[in-house]
């Protein structure tokens, strides 16, 4: 029975700084008023593919239970079609608790290796912030290439099609004041949220 | 009395979604709507920017609001859900969290950028359906479409979480619209249901199921063809029919459209114009069966 | 000081012009004060105080002698002002001021302090607290110096009683009343009285025959020599104040006389409609009713009633009115007009019941776009014997049912429609699976999201549900739906839920899908608020006047609350609410009079500026603007005395009878006097 | 005064629920400091902002109101009158100089005899910490100022005017 692990938690086990972390985010305050109902879980079309059930994650991130949550798949597989929002009884914005989640996770890299979805989520993030706009067939190459790159292979069928019927934009488009844009992102970085921002 | 509004594409359309740019701009030009082009427009930062920062998710957003802030018609639109959802969340966040909200403006201002909260982010389809109205729209249609038993598919981000034109949980617009181009609409409990959207490129075989489900129960409720109101969902929907009847062994396949495309069939448009033939399950067939020949019955 | 009468209006001798001479008293209470507080200390401090002509100590002075030393004092001493030291006037300053009155002045001339709960008992140190003592005793006597003799009010009260509803809690407070010799008058908005129960089948956790206990009382109303029941009536005015209310009620025509008709229903055979044709609202739309008909067959009064909506005769005129025709007693009347009755009560009790959730408004359930989806109040129809489909339960398409889902909190926990509990729902979505069990043998599976079952013999019925075997799933449906992903769900609605104690989320196909729907306000309950004042609750159910000790008063003397229009509650809850209604009714106007303590506000007219602004501030609504004077008016009948106008009102006009300002600034003035 | 310096407060409590809370810590005999010098009201919401100036003015270190919780009240929302009230005064008193700790607001149920016990030990010990207000002794002091001014004015005055006959 060497196999066996310990399932009790420890006080010691629980993360008190990480409920109210993501309390902070707009849209995650009433997560405190969960009657663990399991509305989010049984309306969310992904719930089929996640190993713990969004009520589950709740109940986890109010309880500090960071780890926990961080080593699920729960939170990656959230495509945020908020079903769970709408329907939450309590009125959680669940959809934005499973984004803070990801920002949080992706911010201490606590995500697992080359997981297509941080990949995807971080190549979009850079080439918007690079152009201004997205292209798609930039984006999937990249993430292919980034992760499973034989996939491209598979993919080939598809890009072939779209080539065939025009829907194939090679050619990436770039917005004209990309200063403009960067003065807007880069906001946080001149003025960081300790300091007092400027009137 | 021609209507006015500001027009935000989105980057798919620049792509995949170039047959939702064709039929939409080509369906309101007949209806006499004028779609006045944002310019400079960026990327709406879609699921994945907030994924990763919230503050710079708002803020790339709300470059666009600021840009139409300044146009004449503070009425914006845009043909893809995504980008309607995020447009829609980030005007309302600024709002409701003022804290938030003042540091998006404090970035803009930074910038050189104004927002004053005057502009109304739009769906298209509530453009179509109610200020256009169905009236007008039953006008233009030369081809009723008879034969067609329609899927109505509204995906999840057009009507969640905010959704000011119909119900929630079972939207009827799309039903309605159907109805005045002369279709019939199945009752459709997927109407709703996400197909999966971004996953399909991270996690196929998750996304796949979803649409599997949604093209599986379309054929068992009777309809011949899906309509869709998102790029994103008729992309998804469209394309993968193969490599889901691979996966899961069984033939899902069903005609699938854009909305606007449908609408330009019964009025009579040219499929070139519509962009059909850049649809994967387009192959002229389909209004052979569905449309002439109920037209001449 | 002047303008202060001599005596108060019992003769008893009263202030000013006369010398005021106080009398004070500190009591041992045996050791109890005595062994903290220096008692002797205190009363010869208190010799030391202006006006005080006696100060005395004694063992025990709520005791008779003790008593007697206060009234001996008065007549001997010619004492008009008295101040006792010694336990809390909660508990004694009633009995002190019995004695000052039995000893000749107004019992309002009397203040008491409180040296032991708030003295020797929570006290250490002696010295300090004797201080204390002194110090209060100080403030006391110089407000008792500038006490008024005042009177507790009296008004007749009309002895005759008005019930709002007539479901099982208006019945029940309407025959307490009657039995006890009181005139009531029974209003009901419907055509019969029974109200929800009428609608049931067995009651939970007994399993007792709704009909077989509610009748009875039914009949006993129609009966009952002291009750007047009006129903298809409705409440329209209200003035007046407690002891004496004007009601007007509003009564509807029925097109047939109420005095003649003998409910033999000939006339309902002999309808032109030979078939039932339009929606049945008592059994819920399930079955069909003719224009002229009666709810159920038990309906009291068992009058029948035209509907003039779907009547022909009403409709087109071109009726050949059978009904009339047939009727020997010449009881069909189709020129009957709306009538006014007006009435006089001393008390009112409110009693308008619920309405049961809307599921329209839940479309994820998809209560009308599925044939197989009902509400409880539809099943509850269903498996009733004598309901529309006779106690079978067969579905829309004909099929008996052979698996069955209930669905918890519909309308109820939930912010986004109303987020209450019902407190209900769980114990009848039980019930209905048992009997849903007992009719088809059908699986049933339960969907909850708590189980709450706080009742005598409640949880022991939960039990029993358990060994029967009804499947508990501990999560809220998520969603019902037709569409399916397995050969098992074809031809079925499923429910999507997680199965939160299993952590997995299921899919369970059934054929029938029963939602237990909570309970809202009434319809019109806003309305009979407003007419009776009546506070409501967000929610918008009556507030009652405290929610512990004054459950069924309301802040409107002489207007009381039973069953749900207060909040949900089950049938025992409402039954005994109701009794505790009536009894507190029947105190009220069997008394004859109300008496009230005059600590009430009144306004000086000279120096009110008409400015308006407590007139909002009174909870009550005792102060009103009068147009004439252009000055704020309060009426003293109404008026709780709290103060709370008084010290808003921005002129100083607004003074507060036994809480004078002048009162209180002395003793402010005097418990400060030695820092 | 030779004695030693011992804080006074005064307290206004409502006669429905913190007056019942302080008999009931007698009943229960719970020990607090002696230094409360209570005054009944039948509500918080009759405490008017005056009782609490005057209070003050006349010398009394600390004003504790106590009232029922919110939805508690006996006249339904006095307490609520009272909130607001005090909100202003507090700001009022503030700017007197007043030390925010010895104007106190507490909701004091009538089963809350412990929490009575604390709050006003909590308070004598903040307010003895912050030591004796003394706005009478004060206020006589601005007094006499004054009148020494106004004296010295209306001489200044009068040495001006020119002298009628």
């Amino acid at each position: 029975m060497d196999t066996t692990t310990r399932h009790i938690k420890y006080q010691a086990d629980c993360d008190p700084t990480f409920a109210p972390a993501i309390k902070a985010i707009p849209g995650c305050e009433k997560l405190d008023s969960c009657i663990q109902c399991g509305t989010c879980s049984g309306i969310c079309p992904l719930s089929i593919y996640m190993d713990m059930p969004p009520r589950r994650i709740m109940n986890l991130v109010r309880y500090g239970f960071k780890r926990e949550v961080m080593n699920s798949n729960t939170v990656w597989l959230c495509s945020a079609c908020y079903a769970c929002t709408v329907e939450c009884p309590r009125q959680i914005k669940v959809t934005d608790v499973m984004y803070a989640l990801k920002q949080m996770a992706i911010k201490e890299r606590l995500y697992p290796k080359r997981f297509p979805m941080v990949v995807l989520a971080n190549q979009f993030y850079k080439m918007v912030r690079h152009r201004g706009r997205m292209n798609e067939i930039h984006l999937v190459t990249r993430l292919y290439l980034l992760t499973n790159w034989f996939k491209l292979l598979e993919m080939a069928r598809l890009g072939i099609e779209l080539i065939r019927r025009g829907r194939f934009s090679v050619k990436p488009d770039n917005i004209e004041r990309r200063a403009e844009l960067h003065a807007i992102l880069d906001y946080e970085k001149r003025y960081p949220p300790t300091e007092a921002a400027p009137k | 009395m021609t209507k006015r509004y500001t027009y935000f594409p989105g980057c798919s359309i620049l792509g995949t979604g170039r047959a939702c740019e064709e039929s939409t701009r080509a369906v309101f030009a007949e209806l006499g709507v004028e779609l006045d082009d944002l310019e400079d427009w960026n990327c709406c930062g879609a699921t994945a920017y907030m994924s990763v920062d919230e503050h710079k998710a708002l803020a790339l957003a709300a470059r666009n609001l600021a840009l139409a802030d300044t146009k004449e018609c503070p009425e914006l639109t845009t043909p893809c859900s995504g980008c309607y959802l995020v447009l829609n969340k980030t005007q309302r966040y600024m709002e409701e969290y003022p804290r938030v909200g003042d540091k998006v403006k404090c970035a803009l201002k930074d910038a050189g950028l104004n927002y004053t909260g005057r502009v109304r982010v739009r769906h298209m389809l509530d453009i179509l359906v109610h200020d256009v109205g169905l009236d007008e729209v039953r006008k233009h249609v030369k081809r009723p479409l008879k034969n067609a038993k329609i899927a109505p598919y509204y995906g999840c981000q057009t009507v969640r979480p905010y959704l000011d034109f119909d119900h929630q949980h079972y939207p009827m617009t799309i039903d309605r619209l159907a109805e005045a181009l002369g279709a019939t609409p199945v009752h459709f409990p997927l109407k709703t249901r996400c197909c999966g959207g971004s996953q399909m490129g991270t996690l196929p075989n998750v996304a796949q199921r979803l649409c599997y489900a949604i093209l599986r129960e379309a054929r068992r409720q009777g309809a011949n063809l899906i309509l869709s109101v998102c790029p994103l969902c008729h992309f998804n929907l469209d394309s993968y029919q193969p490599d889901i009847r691979r996966r899961f062994g069984e033939d899902v396949s069903i005609t699938t459209m854009y909305y606007t495309q449908l609408v330009g069939l019964a009025f009579g448009m040219d499929p070139e114009t519509l962009g059909l033939h850049r649809n994967m399950t387009w192959d002229g067939s389909w209004l052979e069966r569905e449309v002439l020949a109920g037209a001449t019955a | 000081m002047t303008g202060i009468p001599n005596t108060d209006g019992n003769g008893r001798r009263g202030a000013a012009g006369e010398e005021i001479r106080i009398g004070f008293y500190v009591c041992h209470c045996g050791m109890n004060i005595a062994s903290l507080v220096d008692v002797a200390a205190v009363a010869k401090e208190a010799a030391k105080l202006p006006h005080v002509i006696v100060s005395r100590e004694y063992k025990y002075m709520c005791s008779d002698p003790g008593q007697e030393f206060i009234m001996q004092d008065i007549r001997e001493n010619r004492l008009n002002r008295i101040v006792v030291a010694a336990c809390s006037p909660n508990l004694h300053e009633s009995t002190f001021r019995g004695a000052v009155a039995r000893g000749g002045i107004n019992p309002y001339f009397f203040q008491m302090v409180n040296i032991r709960e708030h003295g020797s008992w929570v006290h250490t140190d002696a010295a300090a607290a004797t201080a204390k003592a002194i110090d209060q005793v100080r403030a006391a006597v110089a407000r008792v110096a500038k006490h008024r003799p005042l009177e507790r009010r009296r008004m007749e009260v009309n002895q005759a009683v008005l019930i709002v509803g007539g479901g099982i809690a208006g019945i029940t407070a309407a025959l307490n009343l009657a039995d006890a010799g009181k005139k009531v008058y029974l209003v009901e908005r419907e055509p019969t009285i029974g109200g929800h129960m009428a609608k049931y089948d067995k009651t939970f956790p007994t399993l007792d025959c709704a009909a077989c206990i509610l009748t009875p009382k039914m009949s006993a109303v129609r009966e009952h020599p002291n009750i007047t029941l009006w129903t298809y009536s409705e409440v329209t005015k209200v003035d007046g104040h407690v002891g004496k209310f004007k009601v007007t009620v509003r009564r509807k025509p029925r097109y047939i006389d109420e005095e003649t008709c003998v409910g033999c229903l000939e006339c309902i055979s002999a309808c032109v409609f030979k078939t039932p044709k339009f929606e049945d609202e008592f059994n819920e739309g399930l079955g069909k009713r003719k224009p002229i008909y009666i709810p159920f067959p038990q309906a009291v009064p068992p009058l029948v009633t035209i509907d003039p909506e779907t009547c022909l005769k009403f409709k087109t005129g071109k009726c050949k009115s059978p009904c009339e025709t047939v009727c020997d007693r010449k009881a069909v009347d189709f020129s009957q007009t709306e009538k006014t009755e007006e009435i006089e009560v001393g008390a009112v009790i409110v009693a308008t019941g619920f309405k049961a959730f809307d599921v329209t408004r839940l479309p994820i359930y998809g209560y009308g776009l599925y044939d197989n989806v009902y509400t409880a109040l539809e099943v509850e129809r269903m498996v009733t014997s004598s309901g529309p489909t006779g106690g079978e339960i067969t579905l829309r398409d004909g099929r008996v049912p052979k698996s069955i889902g209930i669905i918890h909190c519909v309308g109820s926990r939930d912010k986004k429609t109303n987020r209450w509990c019902s407190r209900v729902c769980c114990m009848y979505s039980l019930k209905l699976a048992h009997l849903l069990r007992e009719h088809t043998g059908a699986d049933v599976y339960q969907f909850y999201i708590d189980m709450r079952c706080p009742g005598k013999g409640y949880d022991e019925f939960y039990e029993r549900m358990l060994d029967e075997g009804v499947q508990m799933i501990r999560g809220r449906a998520a969603e019902v739906t037709d569409w399916t992903m397995s050969p098992e769900e074809e031809g079925k609605l499923v429910v999507r839920v997680e199965d939160t104690l299993a952590a997995y989320v299921r899919r369970i196909p059934v054929d029938m899908v029963v939602l237990s729907t909570g309970m809202e306000p009434a319809v019109g309950a806003d309305e009979i608020r407003r007419m009776f004042n009546i506070s409501c609750s967000t929610e918008g159910f009556f507030l009652e006047k405290h929610p512990k000790l004054a459950p069924v008063e309301t802040a409107t003397a002489g207007v009381f609350i039973a069953g749900c229009c207060q909040g949900p509650k089950d049938i025992p809850d409402t039954v005994a609410q109701a009794g505790a209604a009536a009894a507190q009714a029947l105190a009220l106007i069997d008394k004859g009079y109300v008496e009230m303590e005059p600590n009430t506000s009144y306004i000086d007219p000279d120096d009110c500026s008409g400015c308006k602004s407590c007139i909002p501030l009174c909870p009550y609504h005792a102060i009103a603007f009068d147009e004439g004077s252009k000055k704020a008016v309060i009426n003293e009948a109404l008026c709780t005395g709290c103060g709370t106008c008084v010290a808003s009102c921005p002129s100083g006009s607004i003074s507060q009878n036994l809480f004078e300002d002048d009162q209180i600034f002395s003793e402010i003035e005097e418990v400060l006097s030695h820092v | 005064m030779s004695e030693a310096w011992e804080p006074r407060i005064v307290a206004f409590f409502c006669n429905w629920c913190t007056y019942t809370a302080a008999d009931l810590a007698g009943v229960s005999r719970l020990k607090y400091a002696p230094n409360l010098r209570t005054i009944r009201v039948m509500c918080s919401g009759r405490v008017d902002p005056q009782f609490v100036l005057e209070a003050f003015a006349r010398g009394a270190d600390g004003v504790l109101i106590g009232g029922c919780h919110p939805g508690d009240c006996h006249y339904i929302s006095g307490n609520y009158k009272c909130l607001r009230r005090f909100k202003m005064l507090r700001r009022l008193v503030r700017d007197m100089g007043i030390e925010e700790g010895r104007l106190r607001l507490e909701w004091i149920a009538a089963s809350e005899g412990e929490k009575l016990k604390n709050v006003v030990n909590e308070m004598v010990a903040h307010v003895r910490a912050l030591g004796p207000l003394r706005l009478n002794q004060k206020f006589a002091e601005w007094d006499e100022e004054m009148n020494q001014l106004e004296h010295a004015v209306g001489e200044a005055q009068k040495a001006k005017e020119p002298v009628h006959a």
